[in-house]
């Protein structure tokens, strides 16, 4: 077959060969993705990246170990606390410090916080990416609540940088209780509208159930984590395998589903906010009082050495990997981001599905881009 | 496996290995020549079992660079962290282990167009983040570029 | 009377091009700023806000900006919302190209800007996205709040009620 | 006065036929001189429709999705598609370099024609119907699936993937969906015993179909809704387009003009869809008679035609445009699945019914 300008448009093979992104609404960002069909189904995908690389790792080599936190936030901007958190529990771990009661309860409240209005906003992208816009607005009215909050906490709506090396950068506002309890019963109360405009939608059920298959095997070795590999029945929630800041404090559930499918992973995450709610109902009545930062030098400078810090972010394993020289910035930084091993995977998921598979599998996945690009 | 059994079942497969016992994790290092045998071994023993390599970066020294293997086995709960000496940073070489944890074949991509480190029979060498016009190797110590202002 | 019949008195040649074309222009100046629609690009932070801003509560579909296209050929405006890197710079100039006349382009936080955080140190980040197409609002922030971007994209209208289409077009044929 | 008491629109028309045939003689030229002006009239109409199911689409979409919707360009946002529209007409008109550009240029209009050719045989209130043809049923059915040639025009000369996907899927989906619109169609014909449009309202005199005919016919109302939603493009049936996995699939390369018109014909498309589907199964312009009683039919007569027309036509275009704001997108292959193996036979087994129905005399 040959296009109108005389250039074949199909390959020697027969295959159709289709760029999607850099720009394009379904890649969440700007990833591009070369893809090898035939007719609408997929044969072949290759991920190409590196459209939102920003250096972050080189131009925090030269930051100092108070400055180099605030260039996470804009790596994984939707898990923006859990990414500072990552970074001060390193510079934390290298320094030897004791974080405060108070912060290790602020933080972990503010982390499922974070990871609520995560999936909420990938609820609502999953519902946008399948053709469905309704479900947007609803996930974004009750994430504006959650924005409300952190922005009434540390005056950012997105990028918060509040969790500094030693706790936390400044106390909570007096309000904070009362909002987060108010926020989590209209959140509580919205669970079942969110089950009844996506989860029992047939066509929904149609497009996720058998699509993108992700055996546990492939799971681990592809490093996927997080959300992505629980559906997979692989169990690597470090919340509870290496329980950090107050995790160890709380009851909660590892979710594990089976199926391994779109579905699977649409379900995980669905549960996974109830989770999230019932850790800050747990924590939120039990904050301590007492300091919210443990006394740190004015320059902090960590001793000779490798400190590595894993924590989980809404998308899977981040981690911080710093080595320090002895000098007052890191001599590298390495940071290990879920959504990078997670997107590697996507080729094997996405071959043999259609167009539409391969939409609706990123989605499931949830991939921030500048999060893998860095 | 505790931490000095790890040492001693190492040991036992590769004598000339020295570790490093400072930080959080045990350290292994070894030299770049013998890696592929090493990864192979942690893989498919049952004693070690390591199947989620979940950190694979690479420090530049300045005189040498180092290649870091953060390994885990989800059977056995250890933890152990490879780390390969590549001696010459010009011609800087070492062997893929994409075939054994398929999610090295990414962050060997993204190693490849940092620091310039060639992997043998990686299946798909070519530059991850940077367009493949670009000269040099960023996170080298040694890179200069006349956009990068410095503070 | 025989021969050529003058007009009694003199013709004025307006400067703005008479009554005629100052009205076509407001109604196409109303036209063009009530209905932006904006091209569905975010490379990063800011296109999170971005969303916010379409979302019910910011809402920005009350002045007509709803109607965002996946496909640069039926936009109006790009808003830059993010980093614009070395390697996505070329797609950007790309995307710019491919929209039709008029195009309007916000620039969308510090980044976008300037560079912003990632200004020092950085070896791959484009300084500024005025480097690669020309911009018409600038909204600085890290990121900008969702009120900011309907700020900028009123300022926008109130730039595209300026504008003098017809004026330029028989200045063009004169 | 008399014309508005019996809200019959044929004295207009024989007003306006008698004033012209007083000023030109000519046959010929009298006819033709009728024709232009109901053509212009009659698209300055589809125009005027389409301005406003634009802004009822926007507005319908803001309150699904608990928001406003415009309300700032003219009083509560009623200006917007206008100002939209005059937007496009001004916005440069470009046709790709390695475009087919003749084909390019036509494909649009061809949608548009289509989509207003089907227009004619419609019943827009008692005596107000541009042509009664014979066969209108057949004609519709028959005239509504060439826009699907202009979407495969459009996606093969754009010279993009994109849109050549969308083309292939398009084309497709409006094959397949056509027969499972066709069926639906034909058990209102078995019912009624004409083709013709006219005919088919004024069996509707005791009751609308979808009342009279039991449950095969609110089956073939159903079936008609869901598979005309698919013939016209439509979410959860957009694959041609497809946003999030096209772009904009057939329309990708089309900027201006040319794309409004694109929207132009899918309103209009709309538009007709439920004008049929109000015309065959709701009774079109006819009342709401219940066989009988003859002082309520009278009650119900008091209210003009039009409105009970144009009520029930949008009652239908509210519920597609319920469906496009509440369901996400089906694949391709689910979309086939559900044409053939699901919708095609039931609508066969359904003819089935009716006919019997039809023989027995069953229906009231």
């Amino acid at each position: 077959m040959r296009g109108l300008i005389g250039e074949d448009i199909l390959t020697e093979e027969g295959e159709f060969i289709i760029n999607m992104g850099p720009q394009h609404p379904s890649t969440h960002g700007v990833l591009h993705l070369k893809i090898w069909l035939d007719g609408e189904t997929v044969k072949r995908i290759q991920p190409n990246l590196g459209y939102i690389h920003r250096s972050i790792e080189k131009m925090s080599e030269s930051l100092s170990y108070r400055n180099f936190i605030f260039a996470t936030s804009r790596m994984d901007y939707l898990a923006a606390h859990v990414n500072n958190e990552a970074c001060a529990l390193t510079v934390e771990k290298g320094l030897q410090l004791e974080v405060p009661q108070r912060a290790k309860v602020i933080r972990t409240i503010l982390s499922e916080l974070t990871r609520l209005q995560s999936h909420q906003l990938w609820w609502g992208c999953t519902g946008l990416d399948l053709g469905g816009v309704t479900p947007f607005f609803y996930a974004f009215r009750e994430r504006e609540a959650i924005m409300e909050i952190f922005e009434e906490t540390c005056g950012a709506r997105l990028t918060q940088n509040y969790m500094v090396p030693g706790g936390i950068m400044y106390d909570v506002h007096p309000n904070f209780q009362k909002r987060v309890k108010d926020v989590m019963i209209q959140i509580k109360g919205k669970f079942e509208e969110y089950d009844n405009i996506m989860t029992g939608n047939v066509i929904l059920e149609n497009r996720l159930k058998g699509v993108g298959y992700l055996s546990k095997e492939d799971a681990l070795s592809y490093g996927v984590t997080g959300p992505t590999a629980r559906a997979s029945g692989l169990s690597c929630d470090l919340r509870k395998s290496n329980p950090y800041s107050a995790y160890d404090q709380v009851q909660f559930d590892e979710i594990l589903d089976t199926g391994g499918d779109c579905y699977a992973r649409y379900m995980v995450r669905m549960r996974e906010m109830r989770q999230s709610v019932s850790i800050i109902e747990q924590l939120i009545d039990n904050i301590p009082e007492g300091d919210f930062q443990a006394k740190t030098k004015n320059v902090i400078k960590l001793p000779k050495g490798e400190f590595y810090q894993r924590v989980e972010t809404p998308r899977g394993e981040l981690g911080v990997f710093i080595v320090s020289d002895g000098a007052a910035s890191p001599y590298r930084i390495k940071y290990r981001s879920p959504g990078f091993s997670n997107l590697s995977a996507l080729p094997i998921m996405a071959k043999g599905g259609k167009i539409g598979d391969l939409v609706a599998i990123m989605a499931t996945i949830d991939l921030v881009i500048p999060d893998i690009d860095r | 496996m505790s931490t000095e059994e790890l040492k001693n079942s190492i040991t036992a497969i590769l004598p000339s290995s020295t570790f490093d016992e400072t930080g959080e994790f045990l350290n292994v290092v070894i030299t770049s020549e013998e890696l592929l045998p090493l990864m192979n071994t942690l893989r498919t023993k049952s004693e070690f079992d390591f199947d989620f390599l979940f950190c694979l970066t690479c420090i530049d020294w300045k005189d040498h660079l180092m290649m870091v293997y953060h390994l885990l086995s989800k059977t056995h709960q250890h933890t152990l962290v490879i780390k390969a000496k590549i001696a010459d940073r010009n011609n800087a070489q070492i062997e893929t282990v994409c075939n054994i944890w398929r999610t090295a074949e990414f962050h060997e991509r993204e190693v490849f167009d940092l620091f310039g480190v060639k992997f043998i029979n990686h299946p798909d060498l070519r530059r991850l983040f940077l367009s493949d016009d670009w000269v040099g190797h960023p996170l080298r110590k040694d890179y200069t570029d006349e956009n990068m202002i410095s503070l | 009377m025989e021969g050529k019949l003058t007009f009694p008195g003199q013709i004025h040649e307006t400067t703005d091009g008479g009554i005629l074309v100052t009205k076509l222009d407001d109604v196409i100046n109303w036209a063009r700023s009530n209905s932006l629609w904006p091209l569905v690009f975010g490379t990063s932070c800011c296109a999170i806000e971005m969303m916010s801003a379409a979302d019910a509560k910011y809402d920005w579909s009350r002045f007509g900006f709803e109607v965002a296209r996946a496909t640069p050929r039926q936009a109006d405006l790009i808003i830059v919302a993010g980093t614009i890197v070395m390697k996505m710079a070329p797609v950007l100039k790309r995307l710019y190209d491919q929209m039709p006349d008029p195009k309007y382009v916000i620039a969308m936080g510090a980044c976008t800007i300037s560079g912003g955080p990632f200004f020092y140190n950085t070896y791959s980040v484009v300084k500024g996205v005025d480097h690669v197409i020309p911009v018409d609002v600038y909204i600085p922030g890290c990121p900008p709040r969702p009120e900011a971007l309907l700020h900028s994209m009123i300022t926008l209208q109130e730039k595209i009620k300026h504008e003098q289409y017809f004026k330029k077009k028989i200045e063009e044929i004169r | 006065m008399r014309i508005f008491l019996s809200y019959s629109f044929s004295a207009l028309a024989t007003f306006i036929h008698s004033f012209l045939a007083g000023l030109i003689s000519n046959g010929m030229f009298l006819l033709v001189t009728e024709m232009v002006i109901t053509g212009v009239s009659l698209i300055v109409f589809l125009v005027l429709l389409c301005f406003f199911l634009g802004y009822m689409e926007r507005r319908v979409a803001a309150f699904m999705e608990i928001r406003l919707g415009p309300n700032r360009v003219g009083p509560q946002g009623t200006l917007q598609i206008v100002a939209d529209t005059v937007k496009l007409l001004f916005k440069e008109g470009l046709t790709p370099d390695s475009s087919d550009k003749f084909l390019f240029n036509l494909a649009p209009f061809i949608m548009v024609v289509a989509s207003m050719l089907v227009v004619a045989p419609i019943a827009f209130a008692k005596d107000f119907q541009l042509y009664d043809i014979n066969i209108g049923v057949l004609y519709v059915s028959a005239v509504s699936s060439i826009s699907v040639i202009g979407i495969l025009m459009a996606g093969w000369s754009s010279n993009n993937k994109y849109s050549l996907l969308g083309a292939m899927r398009s084309g497709a989906q409006i094959v397949s969906y056509e027969l499972s619109v066709g069926l639906s169609l034909i058990s209102i014909v078995i019912l009624s015993g004409s083709l013709s449009l006219g005919d088919i309202v004024k069996s509707q005199e005791n009751g609308w179909w979808i009342i009279k005919g039991h449950i095969p016919i609110i089956i073939s109302f159903v079936i008609f809704v869901i598979a005309s939603t698919a013939e016209i493009n439509r979410a959860p049936f957009d694959l041609a387009e497809a946003d999030q996995e096209l772009t904009g699939g057939f329309h990708t390369e089309y900027a201006g003009m040319k794309f409004a018109m694109f929207l132009l014909s899918e309103y209009i498309n709309l538009f007709v869809v439920s004008a049929i589907a109000a015309t065959l199964f709701l009774g079109g312009w006819m009342p709401f008679h219940i066989g009988g009683l003859v002082s309520f039919n009278h009650i119900m007569d008091y209210i003009p035609s039009s409105l009970w027309f144009f009520g029930k036509t949008f009652f239908v275009i509210f519920i597609i445009m319920w469906f496009r704001w509440t369901f996400p997108r089906l694949r391709v292959d689910q979309l086939l699945t559900l044409e053939w193996k699901y919708l095609l036979p039931i609508s066969m087994v359904n003819v089935i019914f009716v006919t019997v129905m039809a023989i027995m005399g069953w229906h009231l």
